[in-house]
């Protein structure tokens, strides 16, 4: 298998990395091998850095979209029921094209850019003496029908959406926001919780802690820990509750 | 040697529109890398050009300067044209962000940015050109940040005497919207 | 007529010279008193004038207005007499992130990061503070998303008089990259 020789700091995001390995391995895109493409994936986020944090939650969160993907494909299916679902890899394809097609634009901005240089624009320049006869901007016309209810209102609005959006679950539908836990902070914290204790049950990490996106980062962070040799956990069957033992003194 | 002239007078031309104002033969020179010689030839050219074309800006010697600017028969399009009244309209982002100033005074920039979650630097300048808001101090913290606030054209404008008269913007109002949210919030975690 | 056109052309040309900023064809029109359809041939009129007389400076068409500026192959020259304010880097992530405002405009913060797959919160302020980007709207969505899209500076930058000059990048370009895939494919079957 090829070798890691490009560090993950060289890699914009996930799709970018996954880009360059489709396009090193000389890959089709559209008939993606996906045990491979995860496997070499994965080794890479291995090469990433300790202080990139912030940046690996979007590359694990690509890693656990990648071996969903593999579990929906080693699955065995019904016809009927792959046929309705069609391929597992069809979105990340979609993906894959759509974001290839930006960074080729990207390219041929830049050329451009480099073409378009050294042109100079001046910015206002009209002689003073013009300049002079320029009436003063009327605060009054500039306001023209707009009245202090509606100002309030407005007001009212712009508070309500900074609400929407402290809140991801009620501002982004569906969509996995990825800022406003950070992976790295979550991290400290649950090493800080767990410190001291043998042992603690994963919902009561959770504590009281709400909303899909502290889910998913606080599982996150569990896995890193574990990776890193923090903590380890167990879990008696399927649904049992999932157990924590941290492995510091 | 006719093309390399007109290179020389190509540069003259772009350096004098981009600086605008009279230049010395001597800088000049330098700049291009030529002699002053060849740069008062370009000059010479230059005017001919201009002179032949009709065009609507000239090239002027001043002593040992030189400068290019507009033909005087074209200044009172000039003035025609600053004088049409432009249309000053309040775009949404100079509504929003008005209203935080309003709403919220004294105000750093960076407080306003923080509300809206994006840089704001091009509707805080709009806004005090139209006189409707204004520096009014500087925070005490780090870098001495700039306070904003309304003026006495933005009560005038709005017919108000004091800013006791603004609508008041119930606390309850935004309890509520955030209690919302949390109630939303909650509810997801469940499923 | 002919003398009449050369007019609107030297007319265009001293106020643009004054001016020095962008200006629209419709103000122009307004000042000169001819209509939008005369300014646009003396646009062209003035376009032809300072390419064949290899002029130092060129008019360019940026959305609706026109401007002055000078030709880039005197930039050299220019920047040892004026104090030209440092030009922006574009990273690639700030490309990336500008492309995808270009083709997509209006977008919103949220729909780059779906095509990225990261956050580009800081990508985004960076390209309003360059003055690439702007904000252009709100989306009619829940929590109001601002909308993106690109400035006159943008078209400035990369040369472009609008906004279909941008080349395109289309679904047949999607093609060729499915075709250039196949043929890789089918090259690494033979090794």
């Amino acid at each position: 298998m090829a070798t890691v020789d490009v560090k993950i700091s060289n890699f914009e995001g996930p799709l970018d990395l996954l880009l360059h390995l489709i396009e090193k391995n000389k890959y089709s895109i559209f008939d993606i091998p996906i045990v491979e493409i995860t496997q070499q994936y994965l080794a890479y986020l291995d090469d990433l850095c300790e202080d990139d944090y912030d940046k690996m939650s979007d590359f694990l969160l690509m890693a656990a979209q990648l071996i969903s993907i593999k579990a929906k494909m080693l699955l065995p299916k019904e016809e009927e029921v792959l046929e309705e679902e069609g391929d597992p890899r069809d979105e990340l394809v979609q993906r894959l094209l759509q974001y290839k097609m930006y960074k080729y634009a990207s390219y041929e901005l830049k050329d451009m850019e480099m073409d378009a240089e050294g042109a100079y624009y001046k910015g206002q320049s009209i002689p003073a003496e013009v300049k002079n006869y320029k009436e003063e901007v009327d605060p009054a016309e500039v306001i023209g029908d707009l009245t202090l209810v509606r100002l309030k209102e407005i007001f009212e609005q712009i508070m309500k959406r900074e609400i929407d959006r402290i809140d991801p679950v009620r501002s982004r539908f569906g969509t996995i926001t990825r800022e406003e836990i950070k992976l790295e902070d979550r991290m400290i914290e649950v090493r800080e919780e767990i410190k001291g204790l043998k042992s603690i049950n994963f919902r009561t990490l959770l504590g009281r802690r709400k909303g899909k996106m502290n889910l998913i980062v606080t599982f996150l962070a569990i896995l890193e820990l574990m990776k890193t040799g923090v903590l380890t956990i167990r879990q008696e069957g399927i649904f049992e509750e999932i157990i924590i033992d941290s492995l510091e003194g | 040697m006719a093309d390399s002239d007109k290179n020389i007078s190509a540069a003259l031309e772009a350096i004098l529109f981009a600086v605008g104002e009279a230049v010395e033969v001597s800088r000049l020179a330098e700049a291009i890398e030529v002699d002053k010689k060849e740069i008062l030839e370009a000059f010479q050219e230059l005017n001919q050009k201009y002179e032949e074309t009709s065009s609507g800006i000239k090239i002027v010697k001043l002593d040992d300067k030189l400068q290019l600017c507009t033909r005087n028969e074209y200044y009172d399009y000039l003035i025609k044209l600053v004088n049409i009244p432009k249309k000053h309209v309040l775009t949404d982002v100079l509504l929003e962000t008005l209203s935080i100033v309003a709403y919220k005074q004294p105000v750093t920039r960076i407080e306003i940015e923080q509300i809206r979650g994006v840089s704001c630097q091009h509707a805080v300048n709009k806004l005090i050109e139209y006189n409707l808001i204004t520096e009014v101090g500087r925070l005490d913290a780090p870098g001495k940040p700039i306070l904003f606030g309304t003026t006495d054209d933005f009560l005038r404008s709005f017919g108000i005497s004091s800013m006791d008269e603004l609508p008041v913007v119930s606390s309850d109002k935004i309890e509520d919207f955030r209690r919302q949210a949390m109630e939303e919030a909650s509810l997801t975690i469940e499923t």
